[in-house]
Order: structure tokens, then C-alpha cells, then sequence
């Protein structure tokens, strides 16, 4: 296709969705370059785990599902959470420890969940929430609400049983859900043709699941393959796997800096360069004629205010009481 | 309506049917569940009643079907999974402790995870060493999780009951030797509310704390220190955490001696726990220090002769509560 | 091949290796039928595990190991510990937890463990010692010793994460281990299908492990395609998957003796009559001139006299002084 | 020779060159171990001078890797396995506690498992509950298990040396927020034997047990005590199995007043178990109850204001143990 009209790009409604993407792929961008920046001044407590890079996949994913559906994420989380809705504000307040957080401040930038937009959860174990997950798509066919469940997870999870241990179970009671592999190639300073044997779709075969890869820095082709898995899943087909190739641009957490000897400075430019999510998009929204440079600008500029404004708010939230602290660990 | 007679076995499978009848979110899902009723034969009867869509059976992934209910009962089911032997519960240590334990703090009391975890201790069955251990004191070791001892049938289908609607993960015990011990058990509705001790044998000289399997052997090591002298109190608390410091410390206060007798390991578990706190709390009024009885540490042998030492038995423990009131 | 001399079989060695094979498999046959003779007149404590009618498997893998060679076993592990060399008469003695036994009666059935045979130990957690023999292979590889390990499991332990976890590290590192999955149909009480997603040579593939599927009623095929892994793993191929199909003629343990609920008579008729590896031999043997009816009858006494006296030696054995209870809790 | 100023993680790096000098059948195996030396950068230069034969990079597979460990433990290596956080120890529970524990006594004691597991404990790196506990009470519970917590540069390097020579599986648990703290450590070989505590400050009035990162604050209390006119004992029991009972329980017995602190949930704990010892052997001779003092019962909150309360500081045990000696 090498050009195309509206018409052909299908409804208003395809418009609206490559603009929202954008515009969401951006938020989560500007969100982590605040991230960073709020560690690097100093004023972030612990450290954080970016997903820049990798926007095109959350965003591609949860662009296919309902808000009741349910996601489970990683360490590496903002993106989803933001992704299936939650507000930058409250995310903001979470990761600096303020009550307004989403988990009033309890949980911090690797236990991001709630409840009204369908997250069951970050997770600070890897492949932790992948039993959760199953564990959902379990209730959700049980309960006949229709709901997916989305679960995220690296390709550094494929080490753990548990996935395997699950994915046998998905497939044996064929629940609505989709596993998405972010294969960013590396776990934390180790690649991953070092841990990883055999091809990754073959872990998914080993239990009759189908799975596909696809280019995670093509927002439009994660959003394809995610729908298709999506609506086999409610249909009732059971469970998928979704391998999306990506990189993360920084480094394992806010801290890693120095990463010549894991991974080349030239892999880094070119994933930036060449493969930069964003950019593939907006050249194609342009390219397309559903946008021009003014209406990229403006979504841009929308979004940075959205977002400092969204930090200040974080930054001036008061601190959980002290008497939080032994507040809800029981129910 | 008078007590009925009820094995342990069929005062849980009772405690299951009437919840599962009572609210149809409550499924359960373990090895050889289903038309198997469990190797124990605890849940045989069930599938028929409640279908495979309930009472459902998994293949050996005790991780990741433990994870699964973290996550069912965080979106509108209420599991009750069963881990054969507590022995396995190793492999579930992440999900319990990690995520189910956690789920509702980290997420500043968002999420709830209402699961009960259903699973065995005890030894002298010639199990061998990875088939009869009591392991309970890891998981009342951690925060966001609740611990349940029955000691009767009575306690047993009362405890059940509370934990299937608690909205916590529960993890409760059951002693494998006890399943055919009979005892009554009333006709109508109950629940038994956790964190109350139970007083199982009212006394003046001494207090005897002592957990799930090892109540019946207090039990009998007071009837013989009646004999010799010495009106022994029996305390069950039941659960572990909540602990009913208060009743356990009263006791203690009352009678002036008092000692723990639980069958995991003394090292580093329950029993420390239940002695110290006894020994802080009732220090002023203790004419003795507060002695402790619990598993040798050692792997369970084989061996009938060498397992049948690892265990305190009513011998064991009347002696060292003779020595107690010296 | 519709006959054969002796010649066309090979040599003398070939011969005798297969006439040892009868021997040792009709030896776990008559071992086990003892263990359940033990239980049902409660001589023995506790419960036992049978390997009746699994026997070729063991044998067959066993012939292709040296002595040196490492094996990790299960809950159901008699015919494993005989196989690779261990006497009936200490067998026996742990079975019955006497002193003299391979464990001092500290083990018991599910434990037993042989450093004289290379027998890390049986284990009774399903799964349990896949790492353990994963282990193994990586100290033999270190050590530069040539030795291969072999760990058993029963179908069932295909639901455990950690088989997933160890089987992606030994292809990794080019590990010299086998793995062997006895598929006998059932877990306790459950078909395997129940509780198993997809096909089970996938669940190796998985990890770029090459598998091979045999008759293991068919001592001779699974001895062929277990020397060709082994040699394999010898010379530095790396690990490999043998799926054995087999049957327990017996319950799930001693005790399980009213099995209709989950499996039909005419299946357990079915596999004792038409798919009995000592019968296949027998005749295989017989039909090439390589024993005659008086040799086999020979070899039954042999074993059965052997075993008898093996019975009688445990029996008579005693127990452990109570001393022994806290010994050997540490090295 | 001087005693020269290391970190404590140059300390543990010390021990694993000497060990892996002096016998090539000890190797590292772990997560991002080689290159990276670990997140913390303990094993720094390992892999450069040892090889990726014997530092050896793994998947994220915990119960993997420890059971790996223990198979080649058995047969002619000496691993040493590393688990970035001891939070993860809930993957490794079937591998330590139902296998590496188990096969020296299971096999008569045929087999040994001559393998060491390093992981970490401690709270306020604002981590959050995943990445902040301190569970070594769980191994501690465990007969065959060894269980080390160091609490200086010197003591890591000396019972690390011994753990890797030691014939039984060894846990050994490092504070985490101790790596870059620095002490003397003699320049000469040594190693320290396990089951030997050691007086870190000698005192009258009050024992306090300490251990781990837990040490530092006890001594820190121990100075504002002697401002208030108190006499503390500092005793690092160093290994909670084995465990020095006698040390502990003669200090008390000297002082009369005794507190546990420890890093680990108090409640069925290594705080629980310290306190029932003393509290038990020393009762004739104690002016008052034992105290304990571990982590609030809560899962570890990521908010640093919160987070601070959770773990006892020099003033809490301050407080506690100038009420004690009331
Ligand atoms: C069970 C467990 N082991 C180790 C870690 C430490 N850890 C945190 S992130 C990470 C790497 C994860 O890699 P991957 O899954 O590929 O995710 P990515 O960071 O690349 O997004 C590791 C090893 C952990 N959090 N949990
Ligand atoms: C981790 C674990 N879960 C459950 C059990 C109880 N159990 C013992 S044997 C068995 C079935 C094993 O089936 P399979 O692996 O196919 O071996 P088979 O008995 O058929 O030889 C089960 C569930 C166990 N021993 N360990
Ligand atoms: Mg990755
Ligand atoms: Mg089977």
C-alpha cells in the first residue's frame, strides 16, 4: 500500500484510533522522560524501570481491548498501566510515595494496580503475575463476562516454570488470554540468546498455543495481531502468545548508565534512529494525510502541559500519614 | 438438635458442600479433586454434586495453580486449592507469600484475595521425609496471610467455613492421621471466628498450648498428669495468626507454668513463637520457664521405629510437664 | 526380520546383552511383585509404588549407561535403582526400614540412592530432581569425567515449571543428560490427557531438545534410541527428551486397588496381555533360537530363588538403633 | 600485618577468589553474575579471572539454577548460587528445604550437598514488598540447613570462606545496604567457624541479640544507652543455625535483661526463636521479660516515610531497652 485515502484506511472511527495511539505512545514517552528526570534530580525514591522504546506495544495491545478487561504487568510498567487508562497524575503521586498514589503509595513504581481500569497489577517478580493472569482469564470465563486478560510480561520471564506450568493450564481450559512477550532483547545486563534455547514461539507450541511475532515498533502491526488474539479469546478459542520484538532505549532501571559492556552504543542509535516507535507512526499519520505536522504539534504540546502538569501534582501531594503504614494488610 | 458424630474428612467435605451451595463463586481446584475426591478421599461426592466447572481438576503445577487462584479470587471467585501434603506448599511459596499475601497492601487496599489454600501436616504415617513435614510456620511468618490449625471435626468445619468467606488468603492444615477421628459435630449452621483460642480442658497447674494434631496428644498427656497429681490446662489457638495472645497469656498467668507443644519443627517456629510470647507477657506470674515441644530436628526417617521418635507423644509431653511442676 | 541366526544378530555380546535384559527385567518384575505380597500382609510400612509392566524402560535405558553413569528416579523408582545395579536384598531391607538398607532404613521406598551405582537418589516430589540430574550433567561436563546422566520422571511431572526451567539450561550449556518421560497414561488418578496441553515432544522442542518417542514395552527399542542419546550426550551433543509409552499394571500405589473409576479393566487386560515386555522379549528370544523355553524357566528360578532369599534377608534385618535418628542430619 | 579497610562486598569477593583459587571445584552460578558482577557488583572481575566456565550467567530461573546446584554439589563441585534478592528465596523452597536439606540424611548419609546459596535481606532501599524482606527465619526453620548472616566486612569474609568449605548446604544471607560499609579485615587467611557468636560490645546491664544489619543499630543504641547510664551487650549470634545457645543465654544470664532484634518479621521468627532460648535458660536468672524486635508485621511499604517505620533504628531498640531496664 503506498498510498491511501481516508476511505481506504477505513472509518473515522481507524482515524480516531491511529490519533489516539499516538497521542497515547506519546504520553507514555513524555511520562518516562519525566521518570528519569525526577531521578536523576534526586527526587524519586528507589529506582525505576523505563519503557522507552517500547511504546508501540502496550499501546498496540490495549488499543484492542475494553476497559473492563483485565492487564497484569511487569517491573518495567508504566507503559501498560498508562495504556489500559490509568491518569499520569495518580501514577506520578505512586511512584513518589504520595497517598494520592494509585496505591496510596504503598506499592511505588513496580506495583501499580487499579482496579477501574481493568489492572490487576504490576508485579516486582519476574514472571510473578503470570499465574494471575491465568488466574482472571479463569474467573472471566467462569463468571461468562467476556473479559480478556492481557499478560505482559519480558522475554528475561521465559526462565521461570511458572509460565510454562500456566500456559498448559490456559490451553487445557482454553481461557481468554493473551501472554505478550516483550522481547527487548536483553533481561538486565544479559542478552538473550545467552538464557534463552530453542525459538521463542516454540515455548507457546510445546502446549498447542498459537502465537505470533510481530514487529513491536509498529504500533499498527501489534494492534492487528493483539485484536485477532483478542476476539479469538472472547470467542472462546483460548489462549495466545504474542512475541513482540522491541528495545528498551535507556538502561535496565533509571540507574544503569554505563552500558557499552553488555550491549554497543551503535545497537542504541540504531533502534532509535531507525526503529523509533513514534516516529514510524508519525510518519505515517503524515504520509497518510490523517495528519499534518500542526495537529502532531499540538497533541505534542497537549501532552507535555498534561504531563507537568501531572508531576507538580506529584511533587505537591502530601505523604501517606504514619498510620498508614499497618493499615490494610488484611482485608 | 443433638451433635452428630462426624469424621474429621466429612466435617470438611460438610464445611465445602455448604459453602459451595451457599455461594456459587466458591470453586475448588488440586490434584485428583475431582472423581478421585483427593487421595485422602476428603472431597469424594463433590464433582458430582457441583460439576467439573467447580471442582475441578489440574494437572501437577501446585505454583502455577496456587498463582491461578491469586488471580480468580482477585476478580470474583472465591478458590479453595488443594495442596496434597503440605510439603509441597515449598513450591508455592512465591504466590503465596509474594503475591497473594501482598496483593491487598501493595495495592493501598484495592484488591482482595479471598483463597483459601487447603493442605496437611503431620507425620507417622511412614511417609518418608518429603511427605510429612508440618510446615506451617513459613506462612505465619508472613504478613497478609491468616493460619488455621483444626484440631477436631468440629473446629474443623467451622474454621473452613470462616475461611471461605474470609476475604484473605487463608492457608489451613489439615493433620493427614486425623482425617478418621470422630467427633461431634452440631447439626445446625456455624462458623468458628479465627484468632479465638479454644479451651479444650480447663486446669490450675499448668497451661499446655498445643496445635492441630498435637492437641489430642495434650489432651491425653493430661489425663495422665491427673493421675499424677497435676490438673493440666489444654489450649488450642486455632489459628496461628491472628494469635489470641490474651487467652494463651491468661492461662499462663493462672496456672503459673506452661509449655508449647506443635508439631513442626521447635527450631525457629510455631512453638518459639507461642513461648515467647507467653514468657514475655506472663513473666511475673511464671514459676517455671516456659518449655517447648515440637518435631526433632531431623528429616522425618523412615524408619517406623526411628519416626515414631521424631514426633512428642503423650509420654513425652506428660514428662516434661511432670518436670514442669517439679 | 522374519528370523534370524545368531550371526545376523551380532555378536556374542549382543546375545548375552539381551538375555541380561530378560534377567533384570524379570528380576524388578519379581521384586515387585514380592513389595506388594510385603503390603498386603502389612509386613511392609507405609505404601509403595509399583513398576509392573514399566519394566523394559528402566532396563532398556539402564543397558545403554556404565556403571559411573548417573540416574535420578522417582516415587516410583524400584525398577530405576535395579536397572542401573542395585541389590534386591538392601532394597528390600530399606523398603522395610531396616539398617541394612541402602538408606539405612532412613529413606525408605521413595528415597532410595546408591553412589556405587550412580544413583542420585529417587525422589518423592514429582519433578523433583530434574535439577538434580541436571547437575550431575553440568559437574560430568566440568569434570571432563565423559559421565552421562539419565533422569526418569513420569508423565506427570510435565505439569511442573521447573522440568521447563532445567531442560532450557541444559540445551543452553550442552549438557550430557537424558531425559526419559514414562508415559504410563495417568498421573494418580487422572489421565494424562487431562492434564496435558499439546503433544509431549513439543514440550522439549520447545527448547530445541530433540526428542524421540519409542514403545517402551519394547526393551530392544528403547535400549537403541536410549544408547543413541547417550552416545550423543557422550560426545558432547548436548541433552535429549525419550517419551517411553508404557502402562502400570498396578494402582497408583499398593494400596489403590478399585481402579474403575478412572481407568477400565479392558485397558489394564489389553496392556497385560498384548503389551507385556517380558512376554515380547520371551518370544522375541525364543523366535530368534537365542534362548529356548528350559534357558528362560532357568533364569525365572534363578531370579525368583534370588529374590526369595532377598525377602527373607530383610525381613530378618534389624531396625536401626533409635541412636541413628539424629545422625547424619550434616555432613 | 595491619588489618586493612574493606567494604563489605569487597570482603565477600575476597572469600570467593580465595576459595576459587584454592579449589577449582568451587563456581558461581546466578543471574547476571559474569560481566555485570552482579546488580551490586559484588563479583566484580570474577568472570575475568575465573572464566565463564566457573561464573556462569543464568536464565531467570531461581528454583533452576538452586537445583542445578544441588545435583553438582553431589557430584564433585562446590557451587555457590546467587539470588539477587532474598525476596526470590520463595522460588528456591522445594530445591533448598525438600532437596538440598533432605539428601544427606534421606541417603543414609551417603550424599553430600557441599553447595552455598548468597542472597540478600534488608529494608529501606525503597524497594517495595517484592524487594525488601528478610526471610531467613524460613531456612532457619529447616533441619539440614545451615543459615549464616554476617554483620561486618570481617565476619562476611571469614564465615563465607567456611561456608563454601562446608559439607552441607549453607545459606548466607547479606544485608543489602551493608555492601558499601567498611571494616577492618585482617590481611592473613582466616576463617570463622559457624556456631561461635561474638560479643560485638561487652556490657552488664542488658544482652542484646542482634543480627545482621540489625548489629549496627544495636550498637548504635548500645552508645545512647551508655549516655543514659546502661551497659549494653551487643551478642551477633552470626549463624542462626547453628546456634551459639550458650554465649547468648550466659550473657543474659550475667546481665539479667536480654532483647532480641533482628531484621525478619517478628512474629515465628529468628526473634521468636532467640528470645524462647533465653527466656527459657535463663529464667531463673532474668530481671525481666525478653524483648523482641523485628520488621512491622506489614508487607514492606515503598513510601519512604512509611517504609522508615518498619525496621527497628538505634532509637526504637534504644527505648526498648532503656524500658527493660527500668
Ligand atoms: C524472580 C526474579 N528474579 C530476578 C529478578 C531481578 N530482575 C528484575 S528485572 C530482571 C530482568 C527482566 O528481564 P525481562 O523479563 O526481559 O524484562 P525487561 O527488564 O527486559 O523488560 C531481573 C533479572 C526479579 N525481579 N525476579
Ligand atoms: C510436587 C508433587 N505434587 C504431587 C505429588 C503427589 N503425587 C505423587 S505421584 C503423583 C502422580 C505422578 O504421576 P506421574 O509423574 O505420571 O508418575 P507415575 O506415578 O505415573 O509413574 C502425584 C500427583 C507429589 N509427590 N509431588
Ligand atoms: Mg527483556
Ligand atoms: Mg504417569
Amino acid at each position: 500500500m503506498s498510498s491511501a485515502t481516508r476511505s481506504e484506511l477505513g472509518s473515522e472511527a481507524a482515524v480516531e484510533r491511529w490519533l489516539r495511539a499516538y497521542r497515547q505512545m506519546l504520553s507514555i514517552r513524555a511520562f518516562e522522560e519525566r521518570v528519569n528526570d525526577l531521578y536523576t534530580r534526586a527526587l524519586m525514591p528507589g529506582l525505576a524501570h523505563l519503557y522507552l522504546g517500547e511504546e508501540a506495544i502496550a499501546v498496540g495491545v490495549c488499543e484492542a481491548l475494553n476497559r473492563d478487561d483485565y492487564i497484569t504487568s511487569t517491573h518495567r510498567g508504566h507503559g501498560h498501566c498508562l495504556a489500559k487508562g490509568a491518569a499520569p497524575d495518580r501514577m506520578f503521586a505512586e511512584l513518589l510515595g504520595k497517598e494520592a498514589g494509585y496505591c496510596r503509595g504503598k506499592g511505588g513504581s513496580m506495583h501499580i494496580a487499579d482496579p477501574a481500569t481493568g489492572n490487576l497489577g504490576a508485579n516486582a517478580i519476574v514472571a510473578g503475575s503470570v499465574a494471575i493472569a491465568t488466574g482472571a482469564a479463569l474467573s472471566a470465563k467462569r463468571l461468562g463476562n467476556g473479559r480478556v486478560t492481557v499478560c505482559f510480561f519480558g522475554e528475561g520471564a521465559l526462565g521461570q516454570g511458572l509460565l510454562y506450568e500456566v500456559m498448559n493450564l490456559a490451553e487445557l481450559w482454553k481461557l481468554p488470554v493473551l501472554y505478550v512477550c516483550e522481547n527487548n532483547l536483553y533481561t538486565e545486563y544479559t542478552h538473550y540468546e545467552e538464557t534463552t534455547a530453542g525459538e521463542i514461539p516454540g515455548r507457546a507450541a510445546a502446549f498447542g498455543i498459537k502465537s505470533e511475532t510481530v514487529d513491536g515498533q509498529d504500533v499498527r502491526a501489534v494492534y492487528a495481531v493483539a485484536a485477532k488474539f483478542v476476539a479469538g479469546a472472547r470467542r472462546g478459542d483460548g489462549p495466545g502468545f504474542l512475541v513482540a520484538n522491541t528495545y528498551r532505549y535507556h538502561g535496565h532501571h533509571v540507574g544503569d548508565i554505563s552500558r557499552e559492556y553488555y550491549r554497543p552504543k551503535e545497537e542504541e542509535q540504531h533502534w532509535k534512529t531507525e526503529r523509533d516507535p513514534l516516529k514510524l507512526l508519525g510518519s505515517w499519520l503524515l504520509k497518510q494525510g490523517l495528519a499534518d505536522e500542526a495537529v502532531l504539534a499540538r497533541i505534542a504540546a497537549e501532552v507535555n502541559g498534561q504531563l507537568d502538569a501531572a508531576v507538580q501534582f506529584a511533587i505537591a501531594a502530601p505523604y501517606p500519614n504514619p498510620e498508614e503504614v499497618d493499615k490494610d494488610v488484611y482485608a | 438438635m443433638p451433635d452428630r458424630e462426624l469424621t474429621f474428612a466429612q466435617a470438611i467435605r460438610e464445611a465445602l458442600i455448604e459453602e459451595m451451595r451457599r455461594d456459587s463463586s466458591v470453586c475448588i481446584f488440586g490434584e485428583d479433586v475431582a472423581e478421585a475426591g483427593t487421595p485422602f478421599k476428603v472431597l469424594a461426592g463433590l464433582v458430582e454434586e457441583f460439576g467439573s466447572e467447580r471442582v475441578i481438576d489440574t494437572p501437577i503445577s501446585e505454583a502455577g495453580f496456587t498463582g491461578i487462584a491469586v488471580g480468580a479470587a482477585m476478580t470474583g471467585l472465591r478458590p479453595v486449592v488443594d495442596i496434597m501434603f503440605g510439603d509441597f506448599i515449598t513450591l508455592t511459596m512465591d504466590q503465596m507469600a509474594n503475591q497473594a499475601a501482598k496483593v491487598h497492601y501493595m495495592s493501598g487496599g484495592k484488591w482482595k484475595v479471598p483463597m483459601v489454600m487447603r493442605t496437611t501436616l503431620g507425620a507417622t504415617r511412614r511417609s518418608a521425609a518429603q511427605h510429612s513435614q508440618s510446615l506451617h510456620a513459613w506462612f505465619s511468618h508472613v504478613p497478609g496471610l491468616k493460619v488455621v490449625l483444626p484440631s477436631t471435626p468440629r473446629d474443623a468445619k467451622g474454621l473452613l467455613k470462616t475461611a471461605i468467606r474470609d476475604d484473605n488468603p487463608v492457608a489451613f492444615f489439615e493433620d493427614k492421621m486425623m482425617y478418621r477421628a470422630k467427633g461431634p459435630v452440631p447439626q445446625e449452621e456455624y462458623t468458628i471466628p479465627f484468632g479465638v483460642a479454644d479451651i479444650k480442658r480447663e486446669g490450675r497447674d499448668i497451661t499446655i498450648v498445643a496445635t492441630s494434631s498435637m492437641v489430642q496428644v495434650a489432651l491425653g498427656a493430661a489425663g495422665l498428669l491427673e493421675k499424677a497429681g497435676i490438673s493440666a490446662e489444654v489450649i488450642d489457638p486455632r489459628t496461628t495468626w491472628p494469635l489470641d495472645e490474651k487467652t494463651l497469656i491468661e492461662s499462663a498467668q493462672k496456672t503459673g507454668r506452661a509449655m508449647v507443644v506443635d508439631e513442626g519443627y521447635g527450631r525457629y517456629g510455631v512453638a518459639g513463637e507461642i513461648a515467647a510470647v507467653i514468657a514475655e507477657a506472663a513473666f511475673y506470674d511464671l514459676d517455671a520457664p516456659v518449655k517447648r515441644l515440637g518435631a526433632m530436628q531431623v528429616p522425618i526417617p523412615f524408619s517406623p521405629p526411628l519416626e515414631d521418635l521424631t514426633v512428642p507423644t503423650e509420654k513425652s509431653v506428660f514428662e516434661v510437664a511432670q518436670e514442669l511442676c517439679r
